[in-house]
């Protein structure tokens, strides 16, 4: 005998606990099993595009620390980095082994931030969460000490940092470095032989190779598929051709191997930081921009692999003080163009955790 | 490095194929005219030596007088890139061919360039306004826009 | 496999719960230092140096410094209003990165909550009073580092002695 | 020491005094009867009471070290009277029906939810004679009213009117269904042994703690009760990532106050279960043996709270899959096996320990294999095919070579 049953629509969010910030799935589900997905957004647009173009190059920085509030300090070497190529504006060297640094560390506080999240979404009570929280808040120290907050960074400048390392920076990288590890090892052994997580994950949200080349996904989501790409290597900007560190690569593109990279990527990212500290030159850390610079008109597209994929930024100019045309190419809005075709057919349980495994940052999504 | 492909390379293969497709190659940028756009993708991505399989970016610029469609390309495979470019004339709704069944990834960034910007992709199976909501008045992006 | 990685899950979480200590402190109690970069609220700005230029406000991002001046007989103006909108501002720093003379620094506050909109303009009467005792932050001004604060000696004092021992670091050399 | 011996045997001679006393006030027998149930009915009520709230409070302090955090610490000293705010703050909130809801349902459901837990407390026994009732079928008792509260939960899911609810109501019956086959065929072992469905009776026959003769019937009636106490990993029917609060979304105030003391009188009761069965009860030297059964209780308790620490939760259909395809073969061997023991050792000696505890270990891993073998290699995904669901922007045929 088979019973008919009716799909319910199921309004998942924007005020959901693990919708991560104000995004809604209208999900049609057939019982468990989800039979339609929709994705909603725009709950938390502000109009970073528009705005810029009324601003100067270096007042659309703090506008980037907005987007992608996990890794603020990723988001404004994408833009000064799309700055520097329209104006052809020199970096010294110290200010982009700075540049290195912080972008490190910020991959290290966002993918700590994710592991977290991955598994309040499996439903653990917020330990692992806490966990990573706490190396967090280590690395954010640093951001507040370097530049004076913790979130809203606004470090990055056209032509190098704003400022130099304090003194007191050097010796508690060196100790978070030393540390990091071992806190990386905690994760591992709360998720990575956990079996609960094993059989909740795998073999969940499969994507395909050429589904995530096609769909343009990119970071974590495109690795975990198993392709090969990293900005950091394809296409090296700043000075990432002078550090040895490897490209983690999934197998199946289910959730754990997106989760198992981006633990890989934290160990990697660690090496970088290694040499980073090893090698850091003393100098300069800033090309002498006046306050209000024009840069040629033209176009550029500066991009960097930023924890969540590749970020990129668009910028036209027509010889003004302000951009004539910004536009961001978050990864989190793009990897989320898949999402639909990541969950039919899985579970409500499961959609959740794909959610969580796409790694969305709601302020880059709206923008 | 990802070799930033000069449209000048692509143009003469491009006009063996469609002799009228190709409006102008200036440095990377190839412009492309609008009615031909869809076989101009199917070209760039199917094509030995091409292989544009990574849709990168898609975004629209407001020049006043027509907007210019910029798809930003990748190829995963040989490592390079190109700006693909499209014109798309008129303030009222004007449109250019969506390039979904092309690239997958372009479906939620053409959503969100004729969200913001007004350019109707025909063609797109659900083309409809992504951040904004439905019933905003204007394009937001578009330079005349007062907000 | 059968259960082991659960076990070590929990094995950890025993041992935090045995051996660590809390790493969160109870805040209106302990709170914890900022330091000297920080980039807070309540600016401190010096009339003394202030010369109306108005580059801060034009470089303020949100427009929320307003700036009313009256010229002077030597080719010189008299400052009249200097109303900061906390409401705005969010404290990116560019007014300090563009004040030319070293008049306008971040300071150390964190907590300013209020219960009326109006006390968030801070005006200059609010800022010529604060900014003897106020401890500016080193944010874009590396020079004060390693200020002294608890010597107790007058803030502007302090900040002359250092700048004239770093003479090279300050906006001449910027 | 007369006073040691009023309070090591302070239950019954609580109960004699009071028959005492109102017998010598000059009652007839049926309202002595009456007297006497109500004394025992508002004893265990206040004992389970008196106990949830400090439970919350330590299971909000203990995970918040494994947290490395402080924890609840503003009101009293150390926090110890935020039970009490917490309660008083949930008490002053507003009521609220919603207004597809079923109102009468919704009003009676958080009410029913401790009804399951007491009556179980009716017949675990505190020490030698100090048991509210010794039925002499308790077993069966406890089996039938614990899956009761399956039904309450049912009833809050169903009446809220709220999608959420009713897939949370719908997972907890359907987990509550498939644990109690499991955990009820776990328990015969334990019925077989002692040779008797007393609680009294169980207790009295342990002269070693059953858990060590059956270590394999405690694993699986322990995983059993944190699917029935709707614990972490299977606390599917109130999962606040997946359905918000599950059966309870729709309830606020005190109304969901009482849901949650009730997931605790729950893990109380399940515990007490435990206690009884496999950790010999209130049998311990020294101290009084209604002390022994509640250190025994919260022994259990922290280990409740100990893995919902630890653990993510499980998905619904895995936890079906785990319940019929694992536990059930496993404790239906567990009996034969139990069985035959009992069969041929009747006095169950000391021995059998030897036996059983690797016998457990390695039923577990042969099963855990069999079962790979069976099944086959884990799929590579756990997709279902939709019928008819197609995605509307087909996948174009990938470009260039194979990477």
């Amino acid at each position: 005998m088979t019973l008919r049953t009716d799909p319910v629509t199921i309004n998942f969010g924007p005020h959901h606990p693990s919708t991560h910030g104000v995004f809604q799935m209208r999900i049609t589900a057939d019982g468990e099993v989800i039979t339609n997905l929709e994705p909603v957004m725009g709950y938390l647009h502000r109009g970073c595009e528009k705005l810029s173009e009324g601003r100067t190059y270096t007042q659309v920085v703090p506008l980037t620390d907005r987007l992608d509030y996990l890794s603020p300090m990723s988001n404004n070497v994408a833009c000064v980095l799309a700055a520097e190529r329209l104006g052809d504006i020199p970096v010294p060297e110290r200010a982009e082994y700075i540049r290195v640094i912080m972008a490190e560390l910020q991959r290290l506080a966002n993918h700590c931030a994710m592991t977290g999240f991955l598994l309040n979404d499996l439903g653990t009570f917020f330990t692992l969460f806490h966990y990573t929280m706490r190396e967090r808040e280590k690395i954010l120290d640093l951001f507040e000490m370097t530049c004076g907050t913790r979130v809203t960074v606004s470090y990055m400048r056209p032509g190098g940092v704003l400022q130099d390392l304090p003194e007191e920076f050097l010796p508690r990288l060196r100790a978070l470095l030393d540390e990091m590890p071992h806190r990386i090892d905690d994760y591992e052994a709360l998720i990575t032989q956990n079996e609960i997580v094993l059989a909740r994950t795998k073999g969940v949200g499969v994507m395909s190779k050429e589904l995530a080349i096609a769909a343009g996904c990119s970071g974590p989501m495109l690795r975990g598929s198993g392709v090969k790409w990293d900005i950091r290597k394809n296409d090296t900007y700043s000075i990432y051709d002078r550090f040895q560190f490897d490209i983690p690569v999934g197998t199946n593109g289910d959730v754990y191997d997106r989760y198992w990279v981006r633990i890989q990527e934290m160990r990697q990212s660690l090496r970088i930081l290694e040499q980073a500290y090893r090698d850091i030159p003393q100098g300069e850390v800033r090309t002498r921009l006046p306050l209000f610079f024009r840069l040629p008109s033209g176009e550029a597209y500066g991009r960097i692999e930023a924890p969540k994929g590749e970020l990129g930024f668009y910028l036209v100019s027509d010889g003004g003080i302000a951009p004539y045309r910004m536009h961001v190419r978050a990864p989190s809005f793009i990897n989320l163009g898949v999402l639909r075709d990541l969950t039919v057919g899985y579970t409500v349980a499961d959609a959740v955790i794909t959610l969580g495994s796409v790694d969305i940052v709601l302020g880059e999504v709206d923008r | 490095m990802t070799l930033l492909l000069n449209a000048d390379e692509v143009a003469p293969r491009l006009r063996d194929r469609y002799p009228d497709a190709v409006l102008e190659a200036k440095g990377s940028s190839l412009l492309v005219r609008r009615e031909r756009l869809l076989e101009v993708a199917r070209f760039l991505r199917d094509t030995e030596g091409l292989d544009f399989d990574y849709p990168c970016m898609v975004t629209a610029v407001d020049w006043w007088d027509y907007f210019d469609v910029v798809y930003y390309l990748n190829s995963l495979t040989r490592n390079h890139s190109l700006y693909l470019k499209t014109r798309a004339y008129g303030r009222e709704l004007p449109a250019v061919p969506s390039l979904v069944e092309v690239w997958r990834g372009c479906d939620f960034q053409e959503r969100e360039v004729y969200d913001l910007m007004g350019i109707r992709f025909e063609g797109h199976p659900n083309l409809k306004r992504i951040l904004l909501w439905e019933g905003f008045e204007g394009h937001p992006l578009r330079k005349d826009f007062i907000g | 496999m059968y259960g082991s990685g659960i076990l070590k899950g929990m094995s950890l979480v025993l041992q935090t719960m045995l051996l660590k200590k809390p790493f969160t402190v109870q805040y209106p109690e302990k709170r914890i230092e900022p330091p000297r970069r920080f980039r807070g609220a309540s600016f401190v700005w010096y009339e003394d140096r202030c010369t109306g230029c108005a580059t801060c406000a034009k470089a303020c991002p949100q427009g929320n410094i307003q700036i009313i001046t009256t010229e002077g007989q030597f080719n010189q103006y008299f400052v009249d209003r200097f109303d900061i909108d906390h409401l705005r501002c969010m404290f990116c720093g560019l007014c300090v990165e563009a004040c030319p003379y070293d008049a306008l620094f971040m300071g150390p506050d964190f907590e300013n909550a209020s219960y009326s909109r109006a006390s968030l303009v801070i005006g200059k009467k609010h800022l010529n009073a604060a900014a003897p005792t106020r401890i500016p932050s080193s944010y874009f001004h590396p020079e004060l580092d390693r200020i002294d604060i608890s010597s107790g000696r007058p803030v502007p004092e302090i900040r002359k002695a250092e700048q004239e021992k770093n003479q090279d670091i300050g906006w001449a050399s910027r | 020491m007369n006073v040691w011996d009023y309070l090591v045997d302070l239950i019954p001679n609580l109960a004699r005094n009071l028959r005492a006393a109102v017998e010598g006030a000059g009652f007839s027998d049926g309202a002595v009867f009456l007297v006497m149930g109500l004394a025992g009915v508002l004893a265990v009520t206040l004992f389970v009471m008196l106990l949830v709230p400090p439970l919350t409070f330590l299971e909000r302090r203990l995970v918040a070290r494994a947290q490395v955090r402080i924890g609840p610490n503003r009101v009293g000293p150390f926090g110890l009277l935020q039970p009490i705010a917490d309660a008083l703050k949930l008490m002053t909130k507003e009521v609220i029906v919603p207004s597809q809801a079923d109102g009468l349902l919704h009003l009676l459901a958080p009410s029913l939810i401790f009804l399951p837990p007491f009556m179980i407390f009716a017949v675990v026994p505190f020490a030698p004679g100090g048991v509210f009732t010794n039925l002499n079928m308790g077993l069966v008792y406890i089996i039938a009213v614990s899956s009761l509260a399956a039904i309450v939960v049912f009833t809050a899911g169903f009446s809220s009117a709220n999608r959420y609810s009713m897939l949370g109501a719908a997972r907890a019956v359907a987990q509550l269904i498939s644990y109690e086959v499991p955990a009820t065929i776990a328990l015969v072992t334990v019925a077989v042994a002692a040779g008797s469905l007393s609680l009294t009776g169980i207790v009295q026959a342990q002269t070693v703690p059953y858990i060590l003769y059956f270590p394999l019937a405690f694993l699986i009636f322990f995983i059993g009760s944190l699917v029935e106490v709707n614990r972490a990993p299977a606390d599917l029917a109130e999962a606040e990532s997946e359905i918000i609060a599950g059966y309870h979304t729709e309830y606020g105030g005190f109304k969901w106050a009482c849901f949650q003391l009730g997931e605790y009188t729950h893990m109380v009761a399940a515990s007490a279960i435990i206690a009884t069965l496999f950790l010999s009860g209130w049998k311990g030297p020294i101290l009084p043996p209604y002390l022994w059964l509640v250190t025994k209780m919260m022994v259990v308790i922290l280990l409740y709270m100990w893995i919902r620490f630890t653990v993510p939760r499980i998905r619904v259909d895995q936890v079906m899959s785990f319940a019929w395809k694992f536990l059930l073969p496993l404790s239906l061997i567990n009996v034969l096996v139990v069985g035959l023991e009992v069969v041929l050792a009747p006095s169950l000696p000391v021995w059998l320990i030897a036996i059983n505890v690797p016998f457990a270990a390695a039923s577990i891993v042969v099963w855990a294999k069999l079962y790979r073998v069976l099944e086959g290699p884990p799929p590579l995904t756990q997709r279902r095919e939709i019928p008819g669901v197609t995605s509307p922007l087909p996948v174009p045929e990938p470009a260039g070579t194979a990477r």
